[in-house]
């Protein structure tokens, strides 16, 4: 078995979840995914596109802010990613703060193209490594982007999928429910359970989530850690050993 | 022609009580104009970021010349949460108006085109549109059965503000693909810009340059401003000083920490004339 | 990565009865690939003019590849009147589904940002409302008061036609200031690209071609045809050949000299094989 | 009195109409709108901008074909330029065709932009040479854009005057009619009204229209050739005597 550390980890096993084509876009902040669509990118050769909006290297959009919306308002976009401050069983995200709106106790920074990309994405995954019952709770305080939406409101997006430090769960939009899909190496269905605010389903044979192998760390450590450095290069260094030049 | 002039007579040009716009921070922003809009002391500003900010807005709200700002963030990314924006909603003193990105981006095309309103796909069950109470979801006004849909007002700034890598004598500046500048010069009123060099020449006429040019006509005032968008970056010729904004956030988490960094950064030599 | 291949396979990519847009002669034409859709023998297109077309709807129109013409005009310019599509109107052969250049590409904005239709101002009281069926107006949908307004549903164009002056290996096409064709191309499910000349890198990653480039991710398919727009120019690199355009406006006045151009500047050898 | 063509006096009527600064802009195919504007802004030191939508040259857009739309949208464009196939008493046009619609006896180009910058574009300045009642009509064919609107479509734009080769009119909005303004050097009152298939309003006293100054037509044919040949190189060496060198 590999040694690998918690980051290449959750990277491989976001990169477990993408397809093998089409477009994965990654938002400002996130280099964990960002790193992984850029490694899908590698293992399909250049089928699964990748557009990092930060930064200027691996970011296509030439035409303003507004094109990654437009892109997935045309049915563009195949993936995206989203986080929240609070995430509740039927999905439901909240970027905005705790408390009660709009006096609110914590404010974050807010909800960003969440309640659009939620809508206009097939396949949202939703990376948010601490898993704690202060993050996954049974009901958010402030929705930025609903889980799922009522008949009469188009909606061709939402969530597939939950990657935590503990678990991988996946998302049925008919029930509006998560699953566990599996339980990461050294961790329990228990511990998922005392630590997840929400009610979710368990199968009954709960798998252990896939390591990265030895093939994906090499292509990881040798081709992406130069590619992500222009766009997180504190985290190119620090994770994956990339130590780039200095530039502006 | 667009007068040429100098940053803080721009900053005069600018109304207390005006909507502006800001471009996120990874977009050409004016910072030396923004600095120089708190010298000059402008209150009660309604603030638009397109569709995100953070230094600009965060130092705006400290330093007490916001009243309104609608955002569909504020943050200082990697560095963290935008100190001032952070306490000023949760003590009360700033109304946030929370709106999400395509939001702002399709109010700002509405105004472009001159229409009251647009209609923008999803948002629908966010808490967001609870909130908005400008905000309109109605039934499929072409009858054609699709649903439900939002529909949001045009948001027509009345002063637009830009920092250009160039500008020339004919009051036309570049900046290249960053497109959402030209959405929001052509939605203001009147767009104030600074600019890094001057090009020689007529940009528009310029067979590869104009692709990336704001023609003069959107521009109300431009001044030259070198380095005018630090601390923050300018794609393709510095980088963002990410030292001194790790720092700001750390110093501004309280107000006299915030109140310091003005005095130091901003206010310089007038706060010690006028103490 | 966008697959290279010839102008003839791209012609073969286009299915009869297909939803085309066009842009205007005076922004980057793919005459050859015009000519090659008509080598093929395409049938029943809809066309969209964005928002006007001249030589390269008239080809079409008097080869019997178009069914249905939707356009704000349609006209040689200085060299007149179009004369298929003038005798295509007057004789009933053409259905023209008469618009006007702002709803065209409100029209393909909308599509552009997803949503299924967008208002638009003025308009109302022209003909063009009354005989548009697919248009509706209604009165002010946010209950603002502000009266009737016109709605234009979407138009998403099956495929887009551009001849750029520079493409790169990835897929990307150099448009520069023709800015409708970025909006095309985002409208259109996918987008066919002619091109004048190959750029070695990367023109998303070019600080200044990168505002005039429009992505791999929305070209379908890409072909190198030298002089590909004459005998329309293109800005930059070769003007229009306005001798040709006349005597093309006096032969084709009559469908037997249109024939007669059509086998000598189209067809060529083919015709020759297959006489 | 000066010696001039019946294209440069036409382009000295249309100049005397022009505001003292602002954005006028001129759409394709109208070399003598187009030398008026250049002439206006020569002689406003700039304050009136000029675009010219045809051609490279004297066309500051920078955003494809929508900017001169949406900028007329967003209230910039104070001046425009709209002709017809057939103009009637109520400042309709039609520049569709004659006969009844769709099966027109003869089809003309198109309506292009006008029913919307007859709408945004405060002044509005038809030209159209030929007058004849086979243009000036009691009604129109086919509408491409109104006169006048009712109260309840918004409506900021207008017809404003009429140039033709005998005559210049204002219109008056609130009354939906044309007034004859003056008569061109050489025609009368009743030369206009036998030609004119609508009713229009006669002052008592018509004045004769303006001859251009000889100032003016040296500022014409020294600066104006060469700017408009940029755009119309056959129109200005054969009106105002300007050859440019060949060029693509």
């Amino acid at each position: 078995m590999a040694d690998y550390s918690s980051d290449e980890f959750l990277i491989s096993v976001i990169t477990g979840l993408l397809p093998e084509k089409g477009n994965a876009a990654v938002g400002a902040a996130s280099p964990v995914p960002g790193s992984a669509v850029l490694l899908k990118r590698e293992l399909t050769g250049g089928a699964l596109r990748a557009s990092l909006i930060q930064g200027t290297s691996n970011n296509p959009f030439t035409d303003g802010g507004r094109e990654l919306f437009d892109a997935a308002g045309q049915g563009r976009i195949d993936v995206f990613f989203l986080g929240g401050v609070q995430i509740d069983g039927q999905a439901n995200l909240n970027l905005v703060g705790t408390g009660e709106y709009p006096a609110l106790e914590r404010r974050f920074p807010g909800s960003f193209g969440s309640p659009y990309m939620y809508f206009t994405v097939p396949n949202v995954i939703l990376f948010r490594p601490e898993h704690t019952r202060r993050v996954f709770v049974e009901k958010v305080d402030f929705i930025s982007a609903p889980g799922v939406s009522p008949p009469d409101v188009q909606r061709i997006g939402g969530p597939k999928a939950l990657v935590t430090e503990l678990c991988l769960m996946s998302f049925d939009r008919d029930k509006g429910r998560f699953r566990l899909e599996s339980v990461h190496p050294g961790h329990s269905v228990e511990e998922v359970r005392d630590n997840t605010g929400f009610d979710f389903d368990v199968p009954d044979k709960v798998p252990t989530t896939a390591e990265p192998s030895g093939e994906m760390l090499g292509v990881l450590r040798s081709k992406i850690g130069r590619e992500i450095a222009g766009t997180y290069p504190e985290f190119a260094e620090r994770v994956l050993g990339y130590r780039a030049e200095l530039s502006a | 022609m667009t007068d040429q002039t100098d940053v803080a007579a721009l900053a005069e040009q600018v109304p207390d009580g005006a909507l502006v716009a800001l471009p996120p921070d990874y977009s050409f922003v004016p910072m030396e104009l923004i600095r120089a809009l708190i010298r000059r002391g402008v209150k009660d500003l309604h603030a638009i970021a397109v569709p995100v900010s953070g230094m600009a807005a965060d130092l705006l709200i400290g330093a007490g010349c916001l009243r309104v700002m609608e955002a569909a963030a504020v943050s200082l990314g990697e560095a963290g949460l935008a100190p001032s924006f952070t306490r000023g909603v949760q003590d009360g003193s700033l109304t946030m108006k929370d709106s999400t990105c395509p939001a702002i981006h399709t109010a700002l095309q509405a105004s472009e085109k001159g229409v009251p309103f647009m209609p923008l796909g999803g948002i629908i069950g966010s808490d967001i549109v609870k909130y908005r109470n400008d905000w309109k979801v109605v039934d499929d006004p072409m009858g054609e059965g699709n649903g439900r849909i939002l529909l949001v007002p045009a948001i027509r700034p009345d002063v637009a503000f830009v920092h250009a890598p160039l500008a020339d004598r004919h009051g036309n500046i570049w900046v290249g693909k960053r497109h959402e500048l030209f959405t929001i010069a052509h939605a203001a009123k009147t767009t104030l810009a600074t600019y890094e060099e001057l090009h020689d020449g007529d940009l528009t006429e310029d067979p590869v340059l104009s692709a990336g040019t704001i023609p003069a006509m959107y521009i109300g005032g431009l001044a030259r401003a070198v380095e005018g968008a630090k601390p923050l970056g300018l794609a393709g010729s510095y980088g963002a000083d990410m030292e001194h904004i790790r720092a700001y956030a750390k110093e501004a988490r309280t107000q006299e920490g915030f109140d310091a960094y003005l005095k130091r950064e901003v206010l310089g030599g007038q706060a010690e004339a006028a103490s």
